[in-house]
């Protein structure tokens, strides 16, 4: 019995309802960010930081904040790319026409997102499931269309822009230990609000209308409110993913590139690590943002001789059979997997 | 349970209207679910709603709490006439529920599921619960121990963080009235709260019912198939059938009436269950 | 062996939704840089490594491979990123890496002003270049300048900062000629252009002008045709110029016009000799069935820029050794091919010349105009001059802004 | 015992029902050996409380615990001499083993008329033969009748509970599971469905295994009945020698010995329950 | 006047090819009640096949064409196997991500073969002017609203007609419950996802024949989507219904409305109809009502 929670008795409620329980996940997630804030800046190399580790915390976010709306609150979105475009380019455009110091820049870009999630959150009152799916796309291409409007980029000729530099509270994040450090706190504070969030009245109130909407309406709870809610913090949470993707990772802006596969891509991680669960989707962006390139690099690794465009079609496939495996072994995603590991480690070495 | 109950002026049945209905007719197309329904439901009382299957019971719990409206005629809840209004309106004016098919939140853990009951009684902002501090965390504890004394009180304790969605079926249905108990609310309207369950489980709910009636006076109309029940617990009945109003009074006086044998009851067969 | 490579990273293409022209150009990259290899074993002895890394025509895959690939081997000196995007986001990296950036068309045409950004080169032409050279022609065609005047142009474009691109110099132009300007916009990626061209119908254009991308082209070549625009009033920008956009119309691309930077076709010397070393060796890329396609041609022509760079690099620094990031640097500052050593590339009329200052990173951005005949394409025009004082000073406008927005001082020429 | 018994009598038997094991997401552990049979032609309660495991035995014999995730990890299904462990659902079916699921599911977007007509999916006998079955299904049930054409998934909770259990037999099964098909329906329609549970074993020969909380009524129509607690078969019998024994007659018929049907206002305040076993 | 009317019926003609698309996840939709991303993939896959047969091997295109509507068959046959069988009685977000997955491993698998150049497909279809009075019309649309016209009236049937229609909406509604009355899950879907690739050969011939084969082609599906609201996702008359109205609709916005907010709108805007509509009919036009009970 590995992984056992006998003997850890709760005496109040407080120490229950606390977000991790059990002693041996308080040691884990010690660990994990002593890791993540000692260990890997010190090891990883500058690719590793740059080009995996800080899309992946940004991506991280924004599946958090996806997850907000779609695990915990059942709107299915595919407007993500759309809303970090909207984050993105608020800040961008504060951060050129005004004075704002940047933290302020971030929150105001945050709220912008916030209140055109609201906006396109509007038809959700009546539309439902897959149907409301599909509308939400049109969140998805008009605000990229919208985006692309020469003002938005004053006039840049390419409608590229450079993203400047970051300066929080006079730290001026500029290396890539820094801008990691920087994704890397603000993933840690708002997974931190996104746990309080969902444990609280607001999560519960999600999770009703996610599960069954008339009864929800029924014990009282206002659906209208309570799903523009889930919007605006869930758009809260990728307009900021936005900006981080655009101001710490690319160093550019670019409206067409926030395009609905972006959407998908972030729809991805929260279902394979796990909708309606923190901790998936972080998992889920790692999968989403380590496969493709862990398989990209396999072949050559190995000595495969395939071409550039096989190894990338054979990647595209195996993406997509990977998606259905882990579909079917377990359609509640890798944080449920997970979590039936601890289970089995429960009642180790029996079996059931 | 807390005695939160304070609203509740009068312990005994009063004489005081708390639900009027006025001959109300509910339509869907050509179907009329309810026909020129009228009764009344005095302050602290059991009232049951008994008839054949498809008389309209469901869908007059649905007119009280809103998700219906009714096509013509007056409900009065606390002497004050609606008409249309949206189910959490009512909710908030201290009306609950339970429904014939299931409708717990099937992700949630039991625990989640009563604390979502008392979500009326939660004061916290988006803010206060974004970083758990202020009345988020206070609040939290409050409900939190109310909620585990229904739990110990419906004896759920083992399946306190179990997801409702893999309970058994009897369980779910207590955890519908964990849910309905936890707004405190001063109608509880039970849509069939014992369908599906054994004897003795049916006991148990039967003590339930009669426990929050009695201790908190909470006012209870109730639903159910099951003569025996009705007839034990129940201080007034009306009988639909067709959507109409077929008999109305005592269990004795009900259950005497002719043609409420004839429409639903049947020849009586003393010792059913 | 490694230490004695010269490492040439190639971001590319060959899959995603522009695929058919990426994989065209990766292609002729590849096969160039075999060739020298094969033909003269390497640049003066020192062979060249290339790798390849998908990118599918987006940021952030761009981005994680000129991060992988930066430092690998001896370490990259030169990056061609084949997207404005991925130029944009890999420029204050390569800034920061000391890495060329050769960005041949796309990407940020202020960095032409080579005052600001010193590590990128937009040899040999700019959108802007290109359209002033597409006017004259225009111009030409309908015997001068004077001519212009109440004529209709329309520009039928991609609606995103690439086709509004060159709308600057059109503006300019319509002003100043006379012209009416009609700015059409098409919804990206142009499946479905049936309303925009029965508007350009209406309109009755003398020309059109096309800034596609991707599927749009050929989407537009074919509604132009079934609404009876002729062909050959239509002419495509440097990235509608492209076997793509013509082979899925069929035979509704026939006289169908475009600006190319470059010739076309495959009737030039160094194509004998890819055939020999390449082809016959077994060694090509890919299918082998692109040579001579715009795609190819262009892939072989950043390959040789980039070459012939690192060898008057050598020439400089020292030959028969793998040159620095510093050295090429140097080298691309001051790059010159003139028409003898385009010959002796086996390039003549196919490669434009280069000849880079310190404030000018783009060289004449001479074009010409090519058309389909439904086979093959043809040259028509020579190579045309461009209108070098209005694109110059728009460069120095917008490049002096960014400069300032970033916070750069430009460096001194003088 | 229980296995014993089973082994004696598997050549008659219809189905039976060896040592099954259910798990469900792999580590719920629900049915820990369960061992019944089902003779021909014979009604079968199944009983228990909440949560014994009822419709899991009955999911286990109609192939339908793959859509929970659940999965038969020990002991075999044999049905009429086959074993059928490992067919899928459709296919027992075909073989004429039928599931009338807990909780009605009906096909809520279907009208009355087309959820049957969808019961006899599976049928050959040509379009008159189901025609007279619907007319038999109405006849059973005329509250079904009168809303024939309305969607399913605006009738009455009863009504669909009608609807589930005509469903069924319009594909006229050799052998019925019911589960629970006394649930929200007025007490002369609980009767009315065992009386036609009797006229179909009666006239047609059909089988059933029923898990029903109305003991009272199973038992009273059963032959046989078992009892299960927990995930194990504590108590099996003859219907009638059930209905006699002690136990069954305090927890599941509420006549404690001596005192006849106590009022449930006058149950004591939560009695712990007894349990046999577990 | 007459050039509104031009734009007018050029856009009936987009919409009945995006009303094309649409159909595919109107079939399956109806089959399995989830929104079948792959469907695009599936057009997609085809064309290539048609396509790369033709260009690579020399098939014939009246061979080509039945061996790659077997290859569908096949496809659906694979589909099934591997994937939905093991997604019985999911929530429909799981099965659709699920299609999500199959996209990927059909575009992935059928570059493998044929790589992501683009090709031509050009089967023959007639492509020429045709004024009637002052009015230009394409053989090309009315070659195709007459192919399409002709497979509508056959899903129909297939649909409606048979008992195949019932069933295939038992199975939307419930999966279990339909296992439970004896509806082989298996065959039903083989059986829908064939004929889904069906309409995938069609839709890959006429969108294949205008765009050429390339792997852009799935953005097409992204037209389609505003149609499939529109009409309703259950419904196949809806779906040509919607599509003229959506085709119109975009195409009146682009000439009149687009010059004035200026760009190309029609990407979002016919969204915007659909969602507009869909306020004050959550369903869409044709769809199956929305059952809410408690
Ligand atoms: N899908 C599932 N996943 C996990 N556990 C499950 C699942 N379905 C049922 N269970 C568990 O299996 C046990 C038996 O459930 P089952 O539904 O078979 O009981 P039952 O005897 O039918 O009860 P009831 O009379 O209330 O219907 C219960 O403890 C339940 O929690
Ligand atoms: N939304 C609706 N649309 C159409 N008909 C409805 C609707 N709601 C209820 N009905 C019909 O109204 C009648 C009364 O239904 P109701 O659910 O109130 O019955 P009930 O008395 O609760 O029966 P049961 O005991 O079977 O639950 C039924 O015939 C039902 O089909
Ligand atoms: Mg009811
Ligand atoms: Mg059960």
């Amino acid at each position: 019995m590995i992984y056992r929670e006998s003997g850890q008795f709760k005496k109040t409620y407080e120490a229950d309802q606390a977000i991790l329980p059990l002693r041996t996940d308080q040691i884990f997630m010690v660990g994990v960010l002593l890791v993540a804030f000692l260990v890997i800046p010190m090891v990883a190399s500058n690719y590793v930081m740059n080009a995996l580790l800080l899309p992946f915390l940004i991506y991280a976010l924004a599946a958090i904040g996806l997850n907000l709306l779609v695990g915990y609150c059942g709107q299915i979105s595919l407007g993500t790319g759309g809303f970090m475009a909207v984050g993105a380019f608020a800040a961008w455009n504060l951060a050129t026409r005004t004075e704002l110091p940047m933290p302020v820049i971030f929150l105001l870009a945050g709220l912008i997102t916030a209140g055109t999630g609201v906006l396109f959150g509007l038809p959700a009152l009546r539309i439902k499931g897959f149907y409301l799916a599909v509308t939400t796309l049109a969140a998805q291409f008009f605000l990229i269309w919208l985006l692309q409007r020469p003002w938005f980029n004053n006039y840049s000729p390419t409608g590229v822009i450079s993203a400047p530099t970051v300066d929080m509270f006079g730290w001026t994040v500029d290396s890539v230990t820094d801008r990691y450090y920087l994704a890397l706190i603000i993933l840690v504070i708002m997974a931190l609000i996104a746990k309080n969030i969902v444990r609280s009245s607001t999560g519960r109130k999600w999770m009703a209308i996610r599960d069954m909407d008339v009864a929800a309406e029924i014990i009282g709870i206002r659906p209208m409110a309570t799903k523009l809610k889930a919007f605006a913090v869930s758009s809260f949470f990728i307009g900021i993913a936005g900006v981080l993707w655009g101001f710490l990772y690319l160093g550019q802006l670019e409206a067409e590139a926030f395009n609905i596969y972006v959407s998908f891509d972030v729809l991805f991680m929260i279902i394979i690590g796990g909708l309606g669960s923190i901790l998936g989707s972080i998992i889920g962006a790692a999968f989403v943002v380590l496969v493709p390139i862990f398989l990209n690099v396999v072949p050559s690794a190995i000595g495969l001789p395939l071409g550039t465009a096989m190894i990338s079609y054979v990647e595209i496939f195996i993406f997509g059979v990977l998606i259905i495996f882990f579909l079917i072994v377990e359609p509640h995603g890798i944080a449920r997997l997970w979590s039936i590991v601890k289970q089995k480690l429960r009642l180790w070495p029996f079996p059931y | 349970m807390a005695a939160n109950a304070a609203d509740v002026t009068s312990r005994a049945r009063s004489s005081e209207v708390l639900l009027k209905v006025e001959d109300v007719e509910l339509r869907f197309g050509g179907v009329r679910a309810l026909r020129g329904v009228s009764f009344e439901v005095r302050r602290g009382e059991i009232f049951s709603i008994i008839g054949p299957n498809g008389a309209g019971k469901s869908s007059m719990l649905n007119c009280i709490n809103g998700f219906y409206h009714p096509t013509s005629g007056t409900i009065t809840y606390k002497g004050q006439p609606r008409k249309a209004m949206r189910p959490y309106v009512t909710a908030s004016q201290g009306v609950a529920r339970t429904f014939q098919n299931i409708a717990l939140f099937k992700g949630m853990s039991t625990l989640d599921n009563i604390m979502t009951g008392r979500h009326l009684k939660t004061k916290a902002t988006l803010l206060e619960n974004a970083f758990w501090f202020g009345r988020a965390k206070r609040e939290e504890m409050e409900h939190r121990k109310f909620c585990e004394e229904i739990i110990d009180f419906l004896n759920l304790q083992h399946v306190r963080k179990t997801a409702v969605g893999t309970l058994p079926y009897g369980l779910q249905k207590r955890v519908e009235l964990g849910r309905a108990l936890a707004a405190e609310p001063e109608l509880l309207l039970l849509d069939e709260p014992m369908a599906g369950m054994n004897l003795e489980e049916k006991q148990d709910m039967a003590r339930f019912i009669l426990d929050v009636n009695d201790e908190f006076g909470m006012t209870i109309c109730l639903i159910e198939h099951d003569m025996g029940v009705v007839m034990d617990l129940s201080d007034s009945i009306v009988v639909l059938d067709h959507g109409e109003m077929i008999g109305q009074g005592t269990p004795e006086e009900v259950s005497n009436d002719p043609k409420v044998i004839e429409a639903y009851l049947g020849v009586q067969e003393e010792g059913e269950a | 062996a490694q230490a004695s490579e010269q490492y040439l990273p190639s971001l590319v293409y060959r899959t995603g939704p522009f695929a058919p022209s990426g994989i065209g150009f990766a292609d002729g990259f590849a096969d160039y840089v075999t060739l020298i290899n094969e033909r003269d074993g390497g640049i003066n002895g020192v062979r060249i490594r290339l790798e390849e890394c998908e990118t599918a025509y987006a940021n952030d895959r761009g981005v994680e491979c000129y991060e992988r690939l930066k430092d690998r081997g001896n370490g990259a000196t030169v990056v061609a990123p084949l997207s404005t995007g991925i130029t944009y986001a890999v420029i204050p990296r390569s800034r920061r890496d000391g890495i060329v950036l050769s960005t041949m068309g796309y990407g940020r045409a202020d960095a032409a002003y080579g005052r600001v950004l010193d590590n990128v080169f937009m040899v040999p032409t700019t959108y802007w270049s290109s359209m002033t050279a597409t006017l004259d022609y225009i111009a030409e065609q309908e015997g001068g300048w004077e001519n212009m005047r109440g004529k209709d142009i329309v520009h039928a474009f991609h609606d995103s900062a690439y086709g509004r691109e060159p709308l600057g110099v059109l503006r300019h132009y319509a002003e100043e000629y006379g012209f009416t300007l009609h700015e059409m916009a098409i919804s990206p990626p142009g499946v479905e252009q049936r309303s925009v061209w029965q508007q350009i119908r209406r309109i009755q254009p003398d020309w059109v002008s096309l800034y596609g991308w991707g599927v749009m082209n050929p989407t537009a070549i074919r509604t132009a045709a079934s609404m009876g625009i002729p062909r050959d009033r239509i002419i495509g920008g440097i990235y509608a110029a492209q076997d793509d956009a013509v082979l899925p119309a069929g035979s509704a691309a026939e006289g169908y016009k475009a600006v190319t930077f470059h010739g076309p076709g495959a009737d030039y010397p160094i194509y004998d000799e890819l055939q020999q070393y390449v082809y016959d060796a077994g060694l090509a890329a890919g299918d082998g069935d692109l040579m001579g396609t715009i795609a190819y041609n262009r892939g072989l022509i950043n390959a040789g820029y980039i070459i012939e760079a690192w060898r008057q690099a050598q020439a400089e620094f020292g030959e028969g050794r793998p040159v620095t990031r510093e050295e090429t640097l140097w080298a691309w500052q001051q790059l010159k091919i003139d028409e003898d050593r385009v010959a002796e590339l086996g390039m003549d009329g196919l490669m434009p010349t280069v000849d880079i200052t310190c404030e000018n990173h783009e060289g004449d951005g001479r074009v010409m105009v090519q058309q389909w005949d439904g086979e093959n394409w043809n040259q028509l025009t020579d190579w045309l001059d461009t209108n070098r004082e209005l694109v110059e000073g728009m460069y120095r406008d917008s490049a002096m802004r960014y400069a300032q927005e970033e916070g750069i001082t430009p460096r001194s020429c003088d | 015992m229980a296995e014993q018994a089973s082994a004696q009598q598997a050549e008659e038997a219809l189905l039976s029902l060896n040592n099954i094991e259910v798990v469900y997401n792999h580590v719920v552990l629900v049915l820990k050996g369960v061992s019944l049979e089902v003779a021909p032609g014979s009604i079968v309660a199944l009983l228990g409380g909440n949560g014994a495991g009822k419709s899991t035995t009955l999911k286990a014999i109609s192939g339908l615990l793959t859509g929970e995730r659940g999965e038969i990890t020990r002991g075999n299904i044999h049905y009429n001499g086959e074993n059928v462990t490992h067919l899928t659902a459709a296919d027992r079916v075909q073989r004429g083993v039928l599931h009338v699921m807990e909780g009605r599911r009906v096909f809520e977007h279907l009208t009355v008329d087309e959820n049957l007509q969808v019961g006899s999916y599976g049928r050959k006998d040509g379009a008159a033969a189901i025609q007279k079955d619907m007319e038999m299904v109405y006849d059973y049930f005329p509250r079904l009748r009168e809303r024939r054409k309305s969607v399913a998934g605006y009738t009455s909770g009863g009504e669909q509970q009608m609807l589930a259990m005509g469903r069924a037999m319009m594909a006229r099964p050799r052998m019925i599971l019911l589960d629970e098909p006394s649930m929200g329906l007025a007490p002369q329609l609980v009767e009315e469905i065992f009386n036609i549970v009797t006229t179909l074993r009666r006239e047609e020969g059909v089988t059933f295994l029923v898990a029903e909380q109305n003991t009272n009524v199973a038992l009273r129509n059963a032959d046989y009945g078992y009892i299960l607690e927990n995930g194990r078969i504590v108590m099996y019998g003859d219907a009638a020698q059930l209905r006699e024994n002690p136990d069954v007659k305090e927890f599941y018929l509420g006549v404690s010995s001596g005192e006849g049907k106590k009022s449930f206002r006058n149950v004591k305040h939560y009695k712990r329950r007894k349990r046999w076993l577990s | 006047m007459m050039f509104f009317f031009e734009v007018l019926i050029g856009g009936l003609m987009s919409g009945i090819m995006y009303a094309l698309v649409a159909l595919g996840f109107v079939l399956i939709f109806k089959a399995s009640g989830v929104f079948n991303f792959a469907q695009a993939a599936m057009v997609l896959f085809a064309a290539m096949f048609m396509a790369g047969m033709y260009g690579d091997w020399g098939v014939p295109y009246w061979l080509a064409i039945p061996i790659t509507i077997l290859l569908m068959i096949g496809l659906a046959w694979v589909i099934e196997r591997f994937v939905l069988r093991h997604l019985v009685n999911q929530e429909p977000i799981i099965m659709f991500m699920a299609t999500i997955g199959i996209f990927f491993a059909i575009i992935g698998f059928a570059e493998i073969i044929w790589g992501s150049r683009s090709r031509t497909l050009d089967v023959g279809l007639p492509d020429d002017m045709l004024f009637i009075g002052d009015m230009l019309f394409q053989q090309y649309d009315i070659v195709t609203a007459l192919m399409v016209a002709v497979l509508v009236v056959l899903l129909m049937i297939f649909a409606q007609k048979t008992r195949m229609g019932r069933v295939l909406r038992a199975v939307a509604d419930d999966h279990q419950a339909a296992q439970s009355v004896g509806i082989k899950l298996s065959t039903v879907w083989v059986v829908v996802w064939s004929v889904a690739g069906v309409v995938a050969v069609v839709a890959g011939i006429v969108w294949g024949g205008s765009l050429g084969v390339q792997p852009v082609m799935v953005d097409v599906a992204f037209k389609a989507l505003p149609v499939l609201l529109l009409g309703g996702l259950t419904s196949i008359h809806g779906a040509i219904i919607a599509g003229l109205i959506i085709g119109a609709g975009e195409a009146l916005a682009e000439v009149y409305l687009g010059p004035i907010i200026g760009g190309g709108i029609d990407n979002w805007f016919a969204y915007i109809i659909a969602m507009a509509f869909m306020v004050w009919r959550p369903e869409g036009l044709f769809g199956e009502k929305i059952i809410e009970r408690i």
